[in-house]
């Protein structure tokens, strides 16, 4: 199957949302944005909710827009399940399977078996989330459409729904559309990620993609990006560019920048930490010795925020618990920064 | 209230409420509210329904004047009635001549009960109709149900107890409507006007026996509907 | 509606509205209407408050008793209060004896209003009330502020539109009242009650003029108000 | 300032909280629980929103049990910020400010200069957020309730207000209780972290005793640690105690262990993954070569997990980018798994 939209066009007010062009394969494409980018119109679009000012959303080449909710073979996971608080969970699922054998099919692996013949109001939010899901798979939708369906889960119910979903997607053929404002599902599900800003696609492409080559400072913020710095491109080889940040210099592998501005990005979990005079080994990266200004004990992980060039610049690293420990790293620490050539992305100014 | 059960005896109150005037008003008024309320539900709901769902200036303005005869004094819809049905109005002389009378007859009555009780169920049936999230709708429409099917199975279920009430009040108000009728239709005599006639020919404690009836008659339909 | 407005030639209209008991019906019935509102919601907004707030038994009971009126029809409405307030009863003959008849007097129209009007103050007020977020009035409270700096400054403003909306209607089924006046004090004449001897002494044509006078004052208190 | 909960309880129906008995000085309390674990019945406690059932809630010795709100002197900032709609931002403040110098002092701190002629529902999530702080700031309050102020935000605005607070909470010199849902939200702002699982405390200490030495599988799992496993113990020594995970051996630093039947748990993030064959230096770990059966991209980090005895125990590790890279891991990569001892934590079995 083949969803293809294009020139997709809504405006509400003073929001325009599109023009959109976008084609999803047999793939997951996660669709992430902050709140009010518009990323929760585009499933309503898809599914028949909302129609467009202009544009068009092809299924295999059938046209869609115009056709009712009902005629369109597009299954839509709402966000907190819309489950018909009347019925059980069977009758949920049963008022949507085209035969009875796929309820116990479905209710199987979606291990819901349990739960069948209670009513939605008395499941929890992980079961809820499963018997939607349940109930809209019985109808063997052409795409599968899935709005936050983890967003309102606490923490370890939304990781192992999570990896139950991304087995499942795995399963399926068809295209899916994952709307969510969460960096991590998004990454962790997502096969693409599109991001959404202002009503645009502000990118598209793989979670890996995204994450170390943003196009732009937005989607570098939106991903957890919080070093970016203006920097001033010095030289341009075949093997990279070098940059200048402050009065320090770094050598990048980045190619095709032709503006002397950029914008300097460097991820978080891509810096190095060691203790001073360590030395590096066998790779090359540009290094520096500077000292800890602070540091934040996230759970899984340490942010740490070094000053450089005398606290004009402000780098955070992420460091992971057993390294912090071992380097005793406090407020003060000197510290050996490493950033490998390739971890330093450069954005380029926008005319 | 309780005054009212209590102010006159028992056995007297039984006795006259067999009085054949007390009768032929009881089954006038159940008999026209009856009508009225299936006739202001059959109507009511789908408009509820058009009102729930649609957003806009043309929405706004059929909903103010579907709330109007809540507002309008009984006597002035008595007289609005008159005038659009009444024998003078064309449509009144077309009944007439029809010998269907649309004054003075049990079709005045329910006229004018549909006219009052109209409202209540519109303005009922359409909070229980916004009381379904909408989304559940569109769950079952992009399950590839059609949208009979999905208010047959979706939101009738849900807004029942809402649209019931609804129905209710508009058989309790329907039953005591009292000033547009006595101006439409002073005959056939419905319970309420039956009260005011027993009042002023015969006095306060004639009028106790059918009013009690009428309490009971709408108190019985209140619980039973509900 | 319209058709009230065009049944009869307007200089024609205008004329008779100078007639002495147009002018002494509405005199009677602006008085009357706007005494029951403020004495209806003097009373009822307290209570609306209490009703929102607190959730048990006694406050569905009391709620019951409160809408009462809004179901039981007029004409009950009317024997029910006369037999609590009417020159037979101990009240009555109290209120006879200091002078203050509450039968066949201005004090008995406004019993009558009130009586049906009050409910409508309740529940609006108390549907207002309970749409202002409950966490902000602990937001007041918990910033040092007394329960009723909060109720002065959070509650009422917040809720004001929809208690003006059921003072409104108040209003509106105050001087709509029929019923019940015709009961309790057939004299002074309040519009709703003068509507019914013009049409009954005079004819069709000779209502028109109360009719379409009441029906402004109504809509101007609404648009005033609102 | 010292707040003081003894013996406090209350009951909801079926739910019961407490009792409770918990200290607060001049630091930052994260109440961290599931939805429904009744960690929300605590503050409207405090507050006086609620009253217990039973015990008392001591400010300095003085009792608030039975004052009303308004005579507590306790702060409170709601979910959603429950900022006045009516009002302006500056209206907001300085209804509950003593002195009007505060308004504007309050509004530089929190860089609300801006916003402070605008009316909440103009204002963003963030915004809201700032003023209610702000409003309840303004009247001094001797103790700082948090209910969860950043849940609805999106990431690159939580992480800023988040790290605002940080630095704020560090300046007030009063009991401060934050609840939330969010693991990380606790680790970085709490000094201590409560547990709370229906409606009792289950642990109480140091974001780092919480994280590395769970005293039951409920703290473990809620805290991000999916490493769980059922062991027995072989030997004890005065340095640790010996596990027996499956076939496999295990040498732990844990001391203390009276049953033979415990859980062994081993955060993720303390799980070392090296290509294979290489030596592990000076540090003395537990080591064992096994083979990835999947991985997940997490966006500041990869999800690895490793099959441990033939399948029957799966292995979780968490593994930076640039490691990941390095290693070229991809499904059924042979790797060389480093547990150092300390990281080993076991769980007693409870009798």
């Amino acid at each position: 199957m083949t969803l293809e939209l294009s020139r997709l066009r809504k405006a509400y007010g003073q929001f325009d949302f599109g023009p959109v062009d976008l084609t999803v394969e047999d793939d997951v494409l996660a669709v992430l944005g902050p709140s009010g980018s518009g990323k929760t119109t585009l499933l309503p679009l898809i599914a028949g909710i909302t129609s467009p000012d202009s544009g068009s959303i092809q299924l295999d080449g059938r046209e869609l827009v115009g056709l009712p909710l009902e005629d369109r073979h597009v299954g839509m996971v709402f966000q907190e399940g819309a489950l018909f608080p009347h019925m059980t969970a069977r009758k949920n699922i049963e008022y949507a399977a085209t035969a009875s054998e796929r309820v116990d099919e479905l209710a199987t692996l979606l291990e819901l078996e349990d739960v069948l013949d209670r009513k939605p109001p008395t499941l929890s939010g992980g079961e809820r989330q499963r018997v939607a899901l349940a109930r809209t798979l019985a109808t063997d939708p052409d795409v599968l459409l899935l709005d936050e369906p983890l967003s309102s889960l606490d923490a370890p119910i939304r990781k192992r729904l999570r990896d139950e979903l991304h087995s499942l997607f795995e399963s399926l053929e068809s295209p899916i559309l994952y709307v969510t404002h969460d960096q991590r599902t998004a990454t962790s599900l997502g096969d693409r990620i599109a991001l959404v800003r202002d009503g645009d696609l502000e990118q598209v492409g793989s979670p890996s993609t995204v994450l170390t080559r943003p196009t732009s400072r937005f989607v570098a913020r939106f991903t957890g990006n919080e070093n970016l710095f203006e920097g001033t491109v010095t030289d341009r080889t075949e093997d990279g560019a070098t940059v200048l940040l402050g009065d320090i210099q770094f050598e990048t592998t980045a190619s095709d920048i032709h503006t002397s501005t950029v914008t300097v990005c460097i991820h978080p979990s891509r810096v190095e930490i060691e203790a001073p005079y360590v030395a590096d080994g066998d790779r090359t990266a540009n290094t520096v010795t500077e000292t800890v200004a602070r540091w934040l004990n996230e759970g899984s992980e340490y942010r740490i925020d070094i000053e450089i060039e005398a606290g004009s610049i402000t780098l955070t690293a992420n460091v992971r618990p057993p390294t912090f420990e071992r380097l005793a790293l406090e407020n003060g620490s000197e510290v050996q920064v490493l950033i490998p050539k390739e971890s330093i992305h450069l954005i380029p100014e926008r005319e | 209230m309780i005054s009212l059960f209590l102010s006159v005896p028992a056995e007297d109150i039984l006795a006259r409420m067999n009085h054949p005037t007390v009768i032929d008003s009881a089954t006038t008024s159940l008999l026209s509210a009856s009508i009225s309320t299936v006739v202001a539900t059959l109507f009511g709901l789908p408009l509820a329904y058009w009102l729930a769902r649609t957003d806009g200036a043309v929405t706004k303005i059929v909903l103010v004047v579907v709330v109007l005869p809540l507002v309008l004094p009984p006597t002035v819809v008595g007289i609005v009635l008159l005038t659009v049905f009444g024998p003078s109005s064309p449509l009144g002389e077309a009944a007439i001549a029809a010998g269907f009378p649309l004054t003075r007859s049990l079709a005045g009555v329910v006229l004018a009960q549909t006219f009052v009780a109209s409202p209540f169920v519109v303005v009922t049936a359409k909070a229980a109709f916004e009381s379904v999230d909408q989304t559940l709708e569109y769950a079952s429409r992009s399950l590839g149900k059609s949208r009979w099917t999905t208010a047959r199975h979706v939101t009738l279920p849900l807004a029942g107890p809402g649209i019931l009430a609804g129905v209710t009040l508009a058989f309790a108000r329907a039953i005591g409507e009292f000033g547009a009728t006595m101006m439409l239709a002073y005959y056939p005599r419905t319970m309420p006007v039956q009260i005011w006639v027993a009042f002023i020919e015969l006095g306060l404690d004639n009028a106790y026996p059918v009013a009690i009836l009428l309490v009971l008659i709408a108190s019985t339909a209140l619980v039973v509907l509900n």
